[in-house]
């Protein structure tokens, strides 16, 4: 069976490379087509305009205004900023270094750069915010559109943190261009990404769902087998040459900037309820979006979290 | 075919150009109609030739159109009125081309009107390489090619220079006296009316009515003649006397806006 | 034929003269409206994908309940005010003096031409680079947008400045600094109005691609937010606002026209 | 003060417009120049007015100019060249803002002109406003404003309707006979010629030379009268043999392009 | 004064008839590239800001070189061409009926100024929705920004023929068909020329926007992605490629206008 899934050539997107290429999809039957798309907001738009079944990519508030419009729904977990492993970082310009900003308990007040307001970038300062007690204030926050404008613009100096995928962040920090100060998962651990298709394909063509997640789920596991047990597993460096391939980066940056996957692919559900919760709290969401909706539990068993 | 305006009264708006008009002219004949600028006139020629609905009165024609008539009623316009983007052969066989006519035919008809306005070497080139004399002879060739039972002319040479206007008055004058078509042609120059009209009508300033007619009995080949000279000076002397106060007030008047 | 008869002759003038019609606009946008709602409220068209007139009219309604439809048009005519009022002095200056001088032209005609295509969010990561993240930066793409159709208006609004009015100016012996002030500037002025126009439209459109550069508040970025989070009746709303901010210059360069020009 | 042209000639690239002219007008002489079209008449003129550089030959003027003159040769335009964005006023006053007049000095002569050319009640009326005849008496105001000595005038009155033309006229000879202003005068018109001129100076077709010249000895203002009409109409008919062929050849030459 | 002495009349006329000179664009060029060159040279331009020419024609060689250059300019021209045929045709028709009909005129009008100043890229998440990801959206982007501007200019030229052609074409029988085909039409067409000329402009300007919709190869895709890299000297490699297919598109409308057009 022929199927697509948009998503972009991210490391968060692993377990579609590999699943891809180790040929679990084609162990059950499916014919794979990758869509890269240029932004995160793409993603979710590309399965409501039909242009793909299947979605990964990060949560966003446009996602949810989506998916509380019926246009999507989570089926399963993608990558998640888990306590004890690394991923996003929080860097600050060189220039707010310099004038004291070097913990992650001093953002506030100071210019923070975003690719876009609802971003998962504007959550995290968001999340933080809420837990240490301050408020994003007016003014503070600034959209840039891109991940290259906002890597620009702390290493400009123009903002003064910002959040960075790994590699780029230890990048910069080795480089000179900014310091890195801490990790987003070691503050703000949360769901990050999820795999989402539409609620007409899950109630018309359910077989197919339920084998993708399957799939996916062999992927996951392949993964979490390889690079979260501790030490390396013996496929390691075939799958970062496959991850390396899609990203289009090499298998050492690969290597540096693994997000965390869920071995069987759940979700954190009541994080997921969270989010939503602060999005909508935030004016980001439409008040209407009904958590219970954006979420489909049947496919995935064990999730975690599970609200009461 | 003669032509028959009766009644004739039109307003634009709140302005009353036309207020009461009756005029015939009879077949064959030449009417020259003079009158102050903004009386009338053209409108009087438009409402003749079915371009315009009158107000009021009755526009109609009687007699046989000449035989091979396409368009008994036909214009000659002031400012030419030539499709820029077709050659002067194309301009005089525009008239045609909505007609049932075989190709020679057109072709005859066409080379029969340019050699009559001396145009024959001129058929493939476009209007902006011609003179301004030499473009009012394509408008007469297209009018001729019809062959027309009444030509309209309205100012048909005041665009044209002095030197110009004397050369076209004189292949005009040659044209009429071959077809022997009825003609009602509107002018401002006196020595125009003078020459070209069997009977001069006068109108008179906004709202136009027709204040007075002349009729000129020299035969029009001799009115150049030296004898007659002091005649055609004493005619356009009265024609100007009739027109002359008019004329005066229409020229100043202000447009608002 | 019976030569008696008369024919009354048959009208064959009239047309092609369109008449205007005051009710027709209002109509149709009535009607527009009234179709779009009616295909909405049948579920013809999904909310999602083409949300209805009212929904439309109720994310506008919000927004300018909330305060913010304020703040964000503040911002944006701040930016387009000023990038307007630089690009379009900055471009007149130029056009005039390629109007009016031979090697001015010379070199404008073919450098202008070269730069007047590229597009404006292209250069947006070099604005970031030469003006920062912060307010001269989207000053300057509406600038730089305004600018070049500002001097093509200029210096084709002083070519078409009848060359017989400055012959005119010569051999009253004017000096040439007055046949510019008195001649030549005046009679560029409805090319150069024109121009403004154009160049005021452009500044609409370019807000969008201004405000892509770290704005919390502007018409331009509040159409980048909705449409971000997929809110398409709020991005709508934004759309609407921009459209009408159009037609507001729009009237209001008209009546400044109508004063600067009566003499036509 | 008179006009002297002494072995004028001028080339617009490779063609020839003027090849050799001389001629001088008297101070207080009309002299009309006429010739068939584009025979190099605006040419001259432009030459003449300091507005065009001659190819060969000089222009000089020699005696005393007028009281207050400010500007010893002035044209009239064909074309009026009014600026339309200035009232009447606005377009008289032009050409007196440049020098160094009280205001006063200048609203008098103003109102002078305006006087003169019968437009006071227009002084603030914009030219859009205006019929052509009103626009050329603007036209004349201005150049009456600064005193002229010499008046160069390319077909001032051409671009009018034939009543039009007529009336004004009539106010340029008034004008002229009060101001004794010298004026060299082109027309295409040989009424305006054999009316107007003290001299006529016929040019050949292209390139320009003069052919001939034929002084008209009646006072002007007698020529109306109708015991000339026979002489006049002789005069013209002169005239019209001089240029008659090289007008035809002229009006039938073709632009390439 | 004395009254024998002649003196010559001086000269008071010329200028304001900017006379062309042929060599002074390229010189121009010329110097405004060296200058560049020389100011990079000497360590004035940074060249992370404002890479110098010479950086810049090294982009644009290993760019041509390396075989994408051709990939990016056959996509791009693939998308142009499409949208622009389509939003042209649509424009023209549009325009014509709105010229020629009053009606369609009283309608047009007020909705074409409404939805003209709309900037296209705010509508991209819609156009992603309506069209999907694929060709269809670009060719969309490019389409609409192409329809308005050839609207207007179609109803332009129709508006702009000359009424007394149209009489005279009545007062000689015509049918009302036969006076649109062979006085209405092509009396527009030099006006219609000329919105071709904007209108190919625009889309050209409008390929990086249509282009921000997922697009793998295309000029605009180049630009954005060398531009999202801060790869300064190959986003300007880029430019240079849209800025010269411009000129190309400009000669190209120039020799088909001036064929078409030869009898003006
Ligand atoms: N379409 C129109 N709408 C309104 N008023 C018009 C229109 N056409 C003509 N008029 C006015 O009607 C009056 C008569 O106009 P018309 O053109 O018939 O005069 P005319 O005698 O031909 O003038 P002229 O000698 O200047 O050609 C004028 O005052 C003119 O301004
Ligand atoms: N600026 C110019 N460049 C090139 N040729 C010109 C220019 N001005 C005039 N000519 C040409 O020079 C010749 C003389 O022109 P000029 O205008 O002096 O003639 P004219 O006698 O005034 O004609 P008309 O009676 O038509 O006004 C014409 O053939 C004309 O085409
Ligand atoms: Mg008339
Ligand atoms: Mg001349």
């Amino acid at each position: 069976t022929k199927t697509s899934i948009a998503l972009l050539p991210l490391t968060s997107s692993a377990p579609v490379f590999v699943g891809v290429d180790r040929g679990h999809f084609k162990a059950e039957g499916l014919e794979v087509e990758l869509k890269f798309m240029q932004s995160a907001a793409a993603v979710p738009t590309a399965i409501a305009s039909g242009d793909a079944d299947f979605g990964v990519t990060g949560l966003t508030g446009g996602f949810y205004n989506l998916a509380g419009k019926g246009a999507v729904r989570i089926v399963a977990s993608q990558a998640r900023e888990e306590t004890g492993f690394r991923f996003n970082a929080f860097i600050v310009s060189n220039k707010a270094y310099a004038e004291g900003l070097t913990r992650v308990d001093q953002f506030k007040g100071r210019s923070i750069g975003l690719t876009t307001i609802g971003s998962t970038f504007h959550y995290v300062f968001g999340r933080l915010a809420e837990k240490q007690g301050w408020q994003l204030e007016q003014g503070q926050l600034r959209a840039l559109q891109t991940v290259p404008a906002m890597l620009a613009a702390v290493k400009g100096g123009q903002v003064d943190v910002i959040q960075a995928p790994p590699p780029t962040g230890i990048a910069i920090d080795k480089a000179g261009e900014g310091k890195l100060i801490g990790w987003v998962a070691d503050h703000v651990p949360w769901q990050l990404g999820a795999l989402f298709t539409a609620p007409k394909t899950i109630a018309e063509r359910r077989p197919l769902v339920e084998r993708f997640v399957r799939a996916y789920q062999k992927a996951a596991a392949e993964y979490d087998a390889n690079f979260q047990k501790g030490a390396p597993g013996k496929d390691a460096d075939a799958l970062l040459e496959i991850i390396a391939k899609h990203t289009k980066s090499i298998p050492e940056a690969v290597k540096a900037g693994l997000p965390y996957i869920d071995p069987m692919a759940r979700l954190r559900v009541q994080d997921i309820y969270d989010q939503i919760a602060w999005n909508k709290a935030n004016k980001l969401v439409d008040a209407a979006v009904d958590a219970k909706t954006v979420v489909d539990l049947s496919f995935v068993a064990g999730h975690l979290d599970l609200p009461r | 075919m003669d032509l028959r305006l009766s009644g004739i009264a039109h307003r634009y708006g709140d302005l009353t150009a036309i207020e009461r008009v009756d005029l015939t002219v009879g077949s064959g004949e030449t009417v020259v109609l003079i009158g102050p600028s903004g009386c009338g006139k053209s409108t009087l020629l438009g409402i003749a030739g079915g371009l315009l609905a009158p107000g009021a009165g009755r526009v109609e024609t009687a007699g046989a159109a000449p035989a091979g008539c396409l368009n008994p009623l036909t214009y000659v316009f002031q400012d030419f009125a030539l499709l820029p983007w077709r050659t002067v052969e194309g301009n005089v066989a525009l008239a045609l081309e909505h007609h049932p006519l075989t190709a020679s035919e057109r072709a005859e008809r066409v080379d029969a009107a340019l050699a009559l306005t001396g145009l024959r070497e001129f058929a493939l080139v476009y209007p902006k390489q011609l003179s301004g004399g030499m473009r009012q002879r394509v408008g007469l060739a297209r009018a001729v090619v019809v062959r027309p039972a009444i030509l309209l002319l309205d100012e048909p040479l005041s665009a044209l220079d002095a030197q110009t206007r004397e050369l076209l008055m004189a292949d005009l004058l040659a044209i009429w006296e071959r077809e022997r078509t009825t003609a009602l042609y509107v002018t401002h120059n006196l020595a125009e009316a003078a020459r070209l009209g069997d009977r001069v009508v006068v109108m008179s300033r906004r709202p136009g009515r027709i204040k007075d007619t002349l009729a000129i009995d020299l035969p029009r080949g001799a009115r150049e003649r030296p004898e007659h000279a002091a005649a055609m000076a004493d005619l356009q002397a009265r024609l100007w006397r009739l027109i002359e106060d008019e004329a005066r007030v229409a020229e100043r008047e202000v447009a608002d806006g | 034929m019976a030569e008696s008869a008369p024919r009354p002759v048959a009208f064959r003038g009239g047309g092609f003269q369109p008449s205007p019609r005051r009710w027709a606009p209002w109509l149709a946008f009535a009607a527009i409206l009234g179709l779009w709602q009616a295909a909405s409220a049948a579920g013809m068209l999904p909310s999602l994908f083409m949300p209805s007139p009212v929904e439309i009219g109720r994310a506008l309604g919000s927004l300018a309940a909330s305060g913010d439809l304020g703040r964000h048009l503040g911002a944006s005519l701040y930016r387009i005010g000023l990038g307007w009022t630089l690009g379009a002095a900055a471009g007149l200056a130029v056009g005039l003096a390629m109007g009016l001088w031979s090697m001015a032209r010379a070199v404008g005609i073919p450098v202008v031409s070269a730069l007047f295509p590229i597009p404006k969010i292209a250069l947006l990561p070099l604005f970031i680079l030469w003006f920062g993240i912060g307010e001269p930066s989207k000053v300057a793409t509406i600038a730089l947008g305004t600018f070049f159709p500002t001097v093509v208006s200029a210096f084709g609004a002083v070519d078409n400045v009848p060359r017989n009015l400055i012959r005119m100016a010569q051999s009253f012996g004017l000096p040439v600094a007055e046949i510019v002030r008195k001649v030549v500037l005046p009679g560029a002025l409805p090319g150069v109005l024109s121009g403004f126009r154009i160049s005021a439209s452009i500044a609409l459109i370019l807000v969008v691609a201004a405000e892509m550069i770290g704005a919390e508040f502007g018409v331009g970025a509040y159409i980048l937010l909705t449409g971000n989070l997929m809110q398409i009746d709020r991005l709508l709303a934004g759309v609407v606002v921009l459209s009408l901010l159009g037609l507001a210059i729009g009237a209001i360069l008209g009546r400044v026209e109508a004063w600067l020009l009566r003499w036509r």
